[in-house]
Formats: C-alpha cells, sequence, structure tokens
C-alpha cells in the first residue's frame, strides 16, 4: 500500500450531503436511530422469528462493518443506501426472507484460514 | 441466343489461344506441368537424377574449375558459381544432375540451396536429363510469324517429338523457348550451342538428318546469307560515306 | 463512474427522502431535501431557511476537503472475493495502442457441456475498460481496492536499417539471397 | 509488487523530462536531418529510411517483405510513397531520406504505386484470363511449419529469417518471374530451433503452425503474457488459452532478452501440459502402488514423515520450480539455513544477453548455447554478423550456425590460455570486448571447481587488460534451466553428490525430475516426497505425491541466466486438484507445526524479497560485480585435473527438444525427434 501513501490524497471534491466529517456522523447517528426505532414495529410486522435484541445486534454489526470508512462522500452513500433499506423495510417493499438474509443462515461459511482454503480448493 | 452466341465467342478464343501458345499451360503453371520439362522447381529423385548419381569433375575440368575461382577476390569464390555450372552441365552433356549442384556448392564453399538458387533462375541449366541434341525453337512473334509452327511441325513429323520429350534413343530433346535474339534471322534454333537460322523445312530436315548420321551440320543462316543483313543485298551504305560539310549549309 | 453513480442514486434518493418524510421522521430528511432545491427551487427558499441553512446550502455546492483516499469498495456492491484477493495487470494492449487497460488475472473457466462454449464465474476479467493515462488507470484500481502492477510499455532501440549492407564487399551482412 | 509500481511511475516522470531535453538538443544538433511526412516535420538521423522516419512520425506505411529485424528485400513494392520532385514513387524500406524530403503518404501517385500490389484490395477471385490459376504446390518442411504455397508472396522473409537469424540456409527461391517458388528445393525438413519464427512472420499465412492448425479462431482466445521456462533465457511469451487449455504460446517482444523470437521448444512444448499431469494427491499403499487421496491424507503422511525425520530431511529441486516454491521450501525444510552462498556475479550471465552486441570475442566452454539458449545464439549470431564477432569453442565440435573456431576439447586448454602458451592466448589478450561463456555442464564434472577456478581467473586477467574496462564483465555462465539462478540466490547449492553420500530419512523432490538421484541412490526407508505437475522419473520413485500447477497455471517469480526477474501470469487453473507449488508447501508447514508466516502472494513476495531484493525487482537485472572476491577465492582452490574432454550434453538438434518434464510429455516434441531422426538418413542434408 506504499503508492498510496506515497501519492497526495489531499483533494478537493464535490461533497454529496454532508460538508465535514460532524455533519456526516450526525447523520449516520440518525440513520441508526431511526433504524433502531422501528426494529419493533419491523418484528411485528414480517413475523421475524428473531428477537427485537437479536435485531438490534444485527443491527449494530451493520453498521460496525463500515466503521473504518473515513471518506465524507462514502459514508454519505452509504447513509443514503441505508435509508433506501429502511424505507423499503418500513413500507413493507421487501419479504420476510429478505430481511432474514442479514443472518445468512442458509450460507455455507466460506473457509477463512488459510488451510481450510487450501483443502477446499478456494486457494 | 446471347449466350450461346457468347459461349461460341469463348470457345473459339480458347482455341486461338491454343493454336498461339502451344505449351502455354506448361509455362505459367507449375503444378500442370510435364515434370521432364524444365519449369518444376521442386527436384523430384528420378532413376537418373538423385542423389546419389555419380558426379565428380574430371581432372582437367578442375583444373579449369579453379582456374575460374581463381579470378575472384578471396572469400569471393561464390561468384564463380555460373561457370561452374555451366562447366558440370558441359562435362555431363547438356544438363546438370543435382550431384553436380552439390559438388559446385562444395568446391566453392557455399549452402546448397543458393546454388539451387542459381540453377533454378537460369533456364540454360537443364536441370533434367536432355538427349544429346537439345533443340530450341524460338515461337516467339516474329519467328512464329516467319512459319516457326512448319518448324514445330517438321520436327514433330520426323522424330515424333512434342515440346519437353526426348526421344527414345536419347538423341534429341525439343524445347520451345522464347526469343532467343536472331529475330532477324527468323526462323531460328537452336542445337545446343549452335543457332541455325533462316530455317526453311528442307532445312530442318536436313539438319535433323546430319545430326541423326553423327554429323555436324553447318549452322548459321540457311538462305544464303552471311549473317543479318539484308537478303536482297544492301539497300542502304550503298556508296562511300560522305565526306566532312555533308548536307551543312554553304555559308557555313 | 462514482461520480456519476452518486448523482443517479440521488435523484433516486430525492424521491424516497420525500416520502420517507411522511413515513418516519429522521433529521437527515431536511438536508435530503434541501439538495433537491437545487432542482426545483421555490423562490422564496432564502427567506424561509435559516442563515445557517443557507450557509449549508452554499457549501454544498461549493468543494470540500478530503485527505483520505477514494475507497468505493463499501458502496460499490463487489463481492468481498473479487476485491481483495483481484491482480490487476495494467499495460499497453498491443505495440501502437495509446490507451492503458486493465488486465485481471484468470479465473477458471470451462467449457459448458452443452453447446461447448466457455463459461466463467468471474465477472472482471471480461471487461475492457481504457484509459487514457496510466495515473488514471492506477487510480480507478486503487479506488476499487484492486492490487495493480504497471507494465511499462517497451522502448524501442534506435535500429539502423541500410540497403546496401546487402551488398557490402567486406562484411557479413552481404546476402546472397534474392 | 506496488512498490514497484510507485519506483515505476517515478521512473516514467523521469522519461517526460528526458523526452523535453532531448526535444531541445534536437533543434541546435546538427547531426539530424529535417524531412516531411505529409507535411509534418521529423527530425531524422541521416541513413533513415523513409519507412522509418515515417514511422517515427506516427505513419505507417504498408509492407509487406519490410521486416525490421531482417535485412531490407525490397521486393514487395507495397510500401513504395511518393516524393516530391521524384517522377517515379520510391520504395520507403530501402530508401534513406535525404534532408528536406516532402513524403506523401496518401497522394495519388501513392495509392496508384500501391495498387500495382493486386492482393492488396484488388483483383478479381477468379482469373480473368483462359490460363490457369497460378497454384502452388505445398512443400513438407517438418512437424512444426504447415504450409500453404499458394498463398506465398515472396517477400522472403522466411528466406531471409532462415539465413540471417536462424543461419540455416535451407530456405530459398527457386525459379523466376510468374514461377518462382519459395522452398528447399529438394525434399528435406528445414532443421533449425527457430523454425517456428517464420510463422509469425509470414504476412499471408503461407506458413502456419501445425499443431496449432484447425483448432481455434483468435477471436475466441484469451492472452495472458508469460515468461517461458523451457530455458534459462526467460523469454517473455504470450499464452493462448481458451477453457482451461494452453492452444498456442507466442513470442512478445522484450528486446533485452527474445527480442521478437522464440525457440521451437518454447513454442511448441505446450501439448505437454494436457498430458501426464498429476492431477490429484497420490499416497503409496502396502503393495508399493500410489493411490489417489484426498489432499489431507497426503499432506498427514507427508507431514508425519517430516516430523518423524527430525532433520534428516533433503531437498532436491528440478528446473521447472519457480522463486516462491523454493524460498517455501527452503523456509520449510532448512528454516535456519543462510541466504544464497555464493557471490552472485560468479552465476550469472553478467555482460547479459544485449551485451553480446557489445563484444568482439566469445569463447564457449563446455557450452552448446544454440541448444542450451537458443535466442541467447541469435544474439552471438547477430553480433557475428554486424559486430564482426569472432567466436571460438573448448569443447565438442558442435554446429553454431556461425563460424566458430574450434581450440579442441581438452580441458588443460583452459590452462595453457591462463598462462598464455596457448596460440590463441595473442589473439584472446588483444580484444577489446572479449567475453567467455561457461556451460554448466562443465561445473557438474568432478574437477569442475578447479576448471572454474581457471577461467575466473582468466577472466579476472582478461577485464583488467581489456578495453572495455572495469565495467565489462568477462565471465559468464551459460544456464540451462530456469530454476537455476532463483535456486542460488535463495541459498541453494548446485550437485546432489552429498545427498548421495548422506541419504536423509526424508528426501523433498520439488519437480526434480532429471533423475539426478534415483531410488536406488537412497535407503529402502527413505521416503521421498515429489511435488510437482507432470508424472515423471520423480513421480515414478516417490511415497507421496503432492500435485503442483505448471508455468501456465501459476503467477510465480522466474530469474533468467541474467539475473533478470521476471514473473509468469497464471493464464490456467491447476487442473483438478493440484494446486500452486508455495501454496502447497504452506500448507504442509502448517500440518508439521512449523506454520510458515505467509498466506498471500504479496506475504510471499516480500518474504523472497527479504531472502534476496532482486527476486521481487522484476523486469530489471540486478547486476553484480564480485570478481574481485570471487578470484581471490578462486586463487585457493586446488584440486586435480580430469583427463576427459570436455563435452556438452545436448551436441544435435534431437538432443534439443526434450529437456524437462513438459517436454517429454509433449506429443509434438516427440514427432519433432522422430522427423529429425528420420532426416539423418536424408542425404540432401548436408
Amino acid at each position: 500500500m506504499a503508492s498510496r501513501l506515497a501519492r497526495s490524497t489531499v483533494r478537493q471534491v464535490k461533497p454529496l450531503l454532508s460538508i465535514d466529517q460532524g455533519e456526516a456522523r450526525k447523520r449516520v447517528l440518525n440513520l441508526y436511530k431511526a433504524w433502531y426505532r422501528q426494529i419493533p414495529y419491523i418484528v411485528v410486522d414480517y413475523d421475524l422469528p428473531k428477537s427485537k435484541e437479536q435485531c438490534r445486534q444485527k443491527l449494530r454489526e451493520e453498521f460496525e462493518k463500515h466503521r473504518h470508512v473515513q471518506d465524507i462522500r462514502t459514508v454519505d452513500m452509504l447513509v443514503i443506501k441505508g435509508q433506501m433499506e429502511l424505507k423499503e423495510t418500513v413500507e413493507i417493499w421487501k419479504q420476510k426472507h429478505g430481511l432474514m438474509a442479514y443472518w445468512r443462515d442458509s450460507v455455507e461459511p466460506r473457509p477463512k484460514d488459510f488451510l481450510s482454503k487450501f483443502l477446499d480448493g478456494h486457494e | 441466343m446471347l449466350s450461346s452466341l457468347a459461349r461460341a465467342l469463348t470457345s473459339t478464343s480458347v482455341r486461338s489461344v491454343r493454336n498461339v501458345h502451344r505449351s502455354a499451360a506448361a509455362c505459367s503453371d507449375s503444378l500442370f506441368v510435364n515434370y521432364r520439362y524444365h519449369s518444376l522447381l521442386q527436384h523430384r529423385d528420378s532413376a537418373d537424377n538423385n542423389v546419389d548419381t555419380p558426379f565428380e569433375f574430371t581432372a582437367e575440368n578442375l583444373k579449369r574449375a579453379q582456374a575460374i575461382i581463381s579470378i575472384y577476390p578471396d572469400g569471393h569464390k561464390k561468384a564463380a558459381v555460373i561457370p561452374l555450372l555451366d562447366l558440370a552441365q558441359r562435362q555431363v552433356g547438356n544438363w546438370l544432375p543435382i550431384t553436380a549442384m552439390h559438388e559446385v556448392a562444395k568446391l566453392l564453399d557455399m549452402p546448397r540451396m543458393r546454388v539451387y538458387e542459381v540453377a533454378t533462375f537460369y533456364t540454360m541449366f537443364m536441370r533434367n536429363p536432355v538427349g544429346k541434341y537439345h533443340i530450341q525453337v524460338c515461337t516467339t512473334t516474329p519467328c512464329w510469324l516467319r512459319g516457326s509452327d512448319d518448324i514445330m511441325v517438321t520436327i514433330h513429323e520426323k522424330l515424333g517429338l512434342k515440346p519437353g520429350e526426348t526421344t527414345k534413343d536419347g538423341l534429341f530433346t525439343l524445347s520451345e523457348v522464347e526469343c532467343l535474339g536472331a529475330c532477324v534471322n527468323a526462323p531460328m534454333m537452336q542445337i545446343n550451342d549452335d543457332y541455325y537460322e533462316d530455317l526453311a523445312v528442307a532445312d530442318t530436315k536436313e539438319i535433323l538428318d546430319t545430326l541423326t548420321a553423327g554429323k555436324k551440320p553447318k549452322a548459321g543462316p540457311r538462305n544464303g546469307r552471311f549473317a543479318a543483313e539484308p537478303a536482297g543485298g544492301l539497300t542502304s551504305l550503298t556508296g562511300p560515306p560522305p565526306g566532312p560539310g555533308f548536307m551543312v549549309r554553304d555559308d557555313l | 463512474m462514482a461520480l456519476r453513480l452518486s448523482t443517479s442514486l440521488l435523484s433516486q434518493l430525492s424521491r424516497v427522502g420525500r416520502l420517507q418524510g411522511r413515513a418516519v421522521s429522521t433529521s437527515a430528511v431536511r438536508y435530503v431535501d434541501d439538495l433537491t432545491v437545487k432542482q426545483v427551487e421555490p423562490k422564496d427558499t432564502k427567506s424561509i431557511l435559516a442563515s445557517e441553512e443557507v450557509q449549508h446550502q452554499k457549501a454544498i455546492s461549493g468543494y470540500i476537503t478530503i485527505d483520505t483516499p477514494v475507497d468505493i469498495t463499501p458502496i460499490s456492491g463487489v463481492p468481498e472475493e473479487h476485491i481483495k484477493t483481484r491482480r490487476v495487470v495494467i499495460k499497453l494492449p498491443s505495440k501502437n495502442a495509446m490507451q492503458w487497460r486493465l488486465f485481471f488475472d484468470e479465473r477458471e473457466r470451462w467449457e459448458n457441456p452443452l453447446m461447448g462454449w466457455s463459461s466463467t464465474a468471474d465477472p472482471l476479467s471480461n471487461i475492457q475498460v481504457d484509459f487514457s493515462s496510466q495515473e488514471d488507470a492506477i487510480a480507478f484500481c486503487d479506488k476499487n481496492g484492486w492490487e495493480w502492477t504497471v507494465v511499462d510499455p517497451p522502448v524501442k532501440p534506435p535500429r539502423v536499417k541500410n540497403y546496401g549492407a546487402n551488398f557490402s564487399w567486406n562484411k557479413r551482412t552481404r546476402r546472397s539471397t534474392k | 509488487m506496488l512498490r514497484i509500481g510507485a519506483s515505476r511511475l517515478l521512473q516514467h516522470g523521469g522519461r517526460h523530462a528526458a523526452v523535453v531535453s532531448a526535444a531541445r538538443t534536437q533543434s541546435s544538433a546538427p547531426d539530424k536531418i529535417e524531412v516531411f511526412i505529409d507535411d509534418m516535420p521529423v527530425m531524422v538521423p541521416p541513413g533513415t529510411t523513409v519507412l522509418q522516419a515515417a514511422a517515427q512520425a506516427g505513419v505507417e506505411i504498408p509492407r509487406f517483405c519490410y521486416h525490421e529485424r531482417l535485412s531490407v528485400a525490397g521486393n514487395c513494392r507495397m510500401c513504395l510513397v511518393e516524393v516530391e520532385k521524384s517522377v517515379k514513387p520510391v520504395a520507403a524500406c530501402a530508401m534513406p531520406v535525404m534532408k528536406g524530403w516532402r513524403i506523401k503518404t496518401d497522394s495519388e501517385m501513392t495509392r496508384k504505386a500501391r495498387e500495382g500490389d493486386q492482393s492488396m484490395a484488388f483483383g478479381s477471385d477468379r482469373s480473368r484470363f483462359l490460363e490457369n490459376k497460378r497454384a502452388v504446390e505445398d512443400k513438407n518442411i517438418g512437424p512444426l511449419v504447415k504450409t500453404i504455397m499458394t498463398r506465398c508472396i515472396h517477400c522472403t522473409r522466411c528466406v531471409r529469417f532462415a539465413t540471417e537469424i536462424a543461419g540455416v540456409e535451407d530456405l530459398g527461391t527457386t525459379g523466376r518471374g510468374t514461377n518462382m517458388e519459395i522452398g528447399t528445393y529438394v525434399e528435406k525438413m528445414l532443421l533449425s530451433e527457430l523454425s517456428g519464427n517464420v510463422i509469425d512472420l509470414c504476412p499471408v499465412g503461407a506458413l502456419t503452425s501445425k499443431p496449432y492448425a484447425f483448432t481455434a479462431r483468435p477471436w475466441e482466445i484469451r492472452r495472458t503474457d508469460s515468461v517461458d521456462v523451457m530455458d534459462a533465457v526467460g523469454s517473455n511469451i504470450v499464452v493462448n488459452h481458451r477453457t482451461g487449455e494452453v492452444l498456442r504460446i507466442l513470442p512478445q517482444v522484450n528486446e533485452d532478452i527474445n527480442e521478437e523470437w522464440l525457440s521451437d521448444k518454447s513454442r511448441f512444448a505446450y501439448d505437454g501440459l494436457k498430458r501426464q499431469r498429476l492431477v490429484y494427491p497420490m499416497v503409496k499403499d502396502s503393495d508399493g502402488e500410489l493411490r489417489p487421496c484426498e489432499w489431507e491424507d497426503a499432506l498427514i503422511v507427508a507431514a508425519k514423515a517430516l516430523k518423524a525425520a527430525d532433520g534428516s530431511v533433503a531437498a532436491i529441486a528440478g528446473g521447472l520450480a519457480d522463486a516462491e516454491a523454493l524460498v517455501a521450501l527452503k523456509d520449510l525444510v532448512f528454516p535456519d539455513a543462510g541466504t544464497g552462498t555464493d557471490l552472485r556475479s560468479s552465476y550469472l550471465l553478467n555482460t547479459k544477453i544485449v551485451g553480446v552486441e557489445e563484444a568482439d570475442m566469445i569463447v564457449f566452454v563446455g557450452a552448446n548455447p544454440r541448444f542450451e539458449a537458443p535466442l541467447f545464439n541469435t544474439r552471438v549470431r547477430k553480433a557475428w554478423t554486424y559486430n564482426e564477432l569472432h567466436a571460438a569453442m573448448i569443447g565438442p565440435d558442435v554446429n553454431l550456425t556461425y563460424d566458430c573456431e574450434h581450440l579442441g576439447d581438452d580441458a588443460s586448454i583452459i590452462g595453457k590460455l591462463l598462462d598464455g602458451s596457448h596460440p590463441f592466448s595473442q589473439r584472446l589478450t588483444a580484444a577489446k570486448r572479449p567475453m567467455i561463456v561457461v556451460g554448466t555442464s562443465l561445473l557438474a564434472r568432478p574437477d569442475g571447481d578447479v576448471l572454474y577456478a581457471q577461467l575466473l581467473q582468466l577472466s579476472q586477467k582478461l577485464r583488467s587488460s581489456c578495453e572495455g574496462g572495469s565495467e565489462w564483465r568477462v565471465f559468464n555462465i551459460l544456464h540451462r534451466v530456469a530454476s537455476q539462478v532463483a535456486a542460488l540466490d535463495l541459498g541453494y547449492t548446485p550437485g546432489v553428490a552429498d545427498i548421495r553420500n548422506n541419504p536423509p530419512k526424508v528426501l523433498y523432490l520439488m519437480g526434480a525430475d532429471e533423475g539426478a538421484i534415483t531410488r536406488e541412490d537412497l535407503p529402502k526407508d527413505t521416503l521421498v516426497i515429489y511435488q510437482g505437475h507432470h508424472g515423471d522419473q520423480g513421480a515414478e520413485m516417490a511415497d507421496v505425491v503432492l500435485p503442483g500447477a505448471a508455468y501456465t497455471e501459476k503467477t510465480a517469480t522466474y530469474v533468467n541466466m541474467e539475473g533478470r526477474a521476471q514473473q509468469t501470469q497464471a493464464a490456467l487453473v491447476p487442473p483438478g486438484m493440484a494446486r500452486e507449488d508455495w501454496k502447497i508447501i504452506r500448507a504442509l508447514s502448517e500440518i508439521v507445526d512449523t506454520r510458515l508466516p505467509y498466506d498471500k502472494l504479496n506475504d510471499i513476495r516480500n518474504r523472497l524479497a527479504e531472502v534476496s531484493p532482486n527476486l521481487t525487482r522484476y523486469g530489471d537485472v540486478e547486476e553484480a560485480n564480485y570478481f574481485a572476491q570471487a578470484t581471490a577465492l578462486a586463487e585457493m582452490v586446488s584440486g586435480k585435473k580430469g583427463a576427459a574432454p570436455i563435452d556438452v550434453p545436448q551436441k544435435k538438434l534431437e538432443d534439443f527438444y526434450m529437456t524437462n518434464s513438459i517436454t517429454r510429455a509433449s506429443p509434438t516434441m516427440a514427432k519433432c525427434i522422430a522427423a529429425v531422426k528420420k532426416e539423418a538418413a536424408n542425404k540432401y542434408i548436408e
């Protein structure tokens, strides 16, 4: 990654929604809260076989996945996508399995460490 | 109606072409040729011309070869390839076996392929056996206009030869060739190194008879000319050449 | 590319945002609506908006300073295995090419048993993206999280061609071929 | 990897600067002349041909016969262009430009002249004449090149290639005019190790590849740039493949290595990649039969043996092993061993392949470059042609395609040259830029180290006295296999005598198929692990077989004879259960409980760089200059010289085709050998 560091990354860009880090953060927290508050209704509406706690746990996971993202515009875009997702969920434009896909129960996990990948033929 | 006319026209044109160039196909296309004729440009082993055909320069010719080679500067002796091939051809008698080419290549220290290239390029190197007498009849326009067709017919009647063939006794080979540069003495034929010019049918017969008898016919024009002078005597240069001032204005 | 993506999303978003504004209340909504203002600007916006908001609106139509590398992998939707494991060679595809092209590492291909067509599960190695400069190609790879290598175009040494050499008298360049 | 990208970028910037400055000097330099190509001014050095000047202006003049690496023939007349004030069009390929010439590459006259060549865009598909359409008989010139001679336009590129580059004067033009043909005149094979290049040269497809004929269309093919491993030259290649199969291999231009040529072995041995492959792991059962099994089983058997061996482990690397696998194996088997044991300059082709073009004297000692490194030999031939290079040989009298003074095959000649008592010494010391090229077979002799020491001293002596100065390197080693230099860089030692004398409990063969060690050399209880891609001699004697990847199936590092690191790119995935080689060792290490610290290609490349930094500087030659030290060491070597004459393993063309497990599995190579042997009975071969 030396080359990435070597090149200067400071530059001027067009903003998407937020003009600084703080504002982007505010949007993320707002989105998180919106989801958090909506979860009890989602569980009922979709008749999810998960508890509120499990759903909130998953919600946190999904947000934590992008904890490393620094770029304000990327954060904004993720917020936009999160809002779209929320909207679709709230309006029941989604189906139950669409939400259950977050838990990936039916997906066989791919091997993570070198040896399992090797034996599995993925490496 | 029209199409049948067209067909008729085509067929006549075919015939006329055939009349003009008897061996046109042989000249123009190497796939459809008589293999004994010179335009095949690949070597094919045959009973009398293969890699084991014996060839060696005679002691006398070898001396000649060395003399020829010595004409050329050091490191450039391959320039002697044409004279040496000719020497070999004369030694064998009118043709050049593949082994003779190999021998020349060895003598001149050059790759065989380069000798093959020279030998195939020049039409005077015969790469397949020819008879003792190689008859080359010119059928290019001036000779043709002056009756080379009759000469061909005569030879065919007398020896049964078509262009590219050799008599069974190995005496004669007939070739139809393009202009040999004796148009002023047309029609003409070349037998080995000699030109026989201003030929009539009777002359042709006589020449062939003489050769068959083992004697050498007289070379040159057959109609009484010495060389290429006008047949009916001089039409110009009849008087002494005019002196200086000829046709110049008086006041100069 | 990212830019284009964002604008198209944005237009969607504006609709979504407004609907959403009624359905669930998030404070982000107002900002989103602000964005659309640019397109359908009511005449009296300035009088309605607080001075703070006017300022924000001004800022958003300008530029912001970013000091992190562009990384679109969280939002591009590309599966992780096509980000982390892919290696790209950046080079000029042919002798006289003017465009830099990306070449992805090869993945498994197989013959379709029915038709004999060539099949693959790899979406990337079939793409052909040309860039007018090496730097653009590198930036694109960086943005997408691919490892890259640049292959420089070969430098052509000057060559002296001389027809006369075929006939030189004392050099090995003399040719006897036709 | 990325570091290189950055440094390349910097270089890139540097080059821009260079170009700018060059442009500035151009205008003032008097040694360039100005010409106008379609009214575009171009500055070119005098002697430049019209065609080259046009190329500089970015105008490509169409041509058939002109080829930049062959002599100018000027026979196709396709490149005719108009030059202002010249009444006739001129042949751009042969005509040097004159000052102020205005060349018109697209004028009416030029186009008219081009039309002279009917084949370009004009001409009916059937003749308007009544004679037969010209057709030419196809020739049989061997199992590699297919001829369709009716297509031939007599550009003579193939003739010129055979004569000038391959040094085999078997092709020529026979006849004249419309009857002219290209061929061999007599029925014979084109006996050259470079014959496949005429396929690339042929502008019309009269010469095509016999093995590739009718297998694919070019638009179906995917192309992957890679590096050849059939010899130690490291030729750049393009692997053409489709649906998991290599369909053909073509050369890629690299001016420093293979120019644009490729040896027949590198070009045609690819069908060996489909045959005799090891596709699943195997373990010997109680009956002594190798039985296919799962990776887990094979790795556990190997790991158990390695653990039980308690350090009594030896490893032999074969000629096709890549640097990644070599370093992993070294880390697994000899974690404590040091890095490179030798001075690099003692085992490289120090002058580099391009360097030969500057040399004026080359002495081969126990090497036959024609078959050991054909593309190195073409460079020598190039220098011989254009630079009046003088070549000499100590060893058997083999045909190198150019004049080579044969000094004899007596090993004592080296000593005589060193003390100056040999008649050739005078000539050698008078040379301005001499090269001594030592074959690896010489070093394998029992008295190899003595001869090697003498040659080092001789080289150092010549180097100090020659005009080339300290920058000129005299001593060169001509390697035969692709893995050798990387192995030496990583600290592997040549020769297997040590293993024969102290047989280990476990012997790890990394693609070692040359039979250096046979089963008979080892005690019964030695466990042999073979890792490689072909079922050849190594797999035959193995107790555990771990299937690896061939060079077209892995992204791997190879170092060529000059010390230039290059990487192959994986074009296919390894067949069946086969895996990339370093990954096998990495997996094995985990089961042996000495987990190697690299999981990704970049990790192991960092490890390579740690051991020997030159191994990851792709494309560059890391030069070495330790001659003084090496000579000092050489002076300490003493021993008896053997009486055996100096020999080389590959003397004839039939020895060239099969040298490794891929070529031994290749039907095309087998056909070549059969054809060459058959040609021995052909009396038309000189």
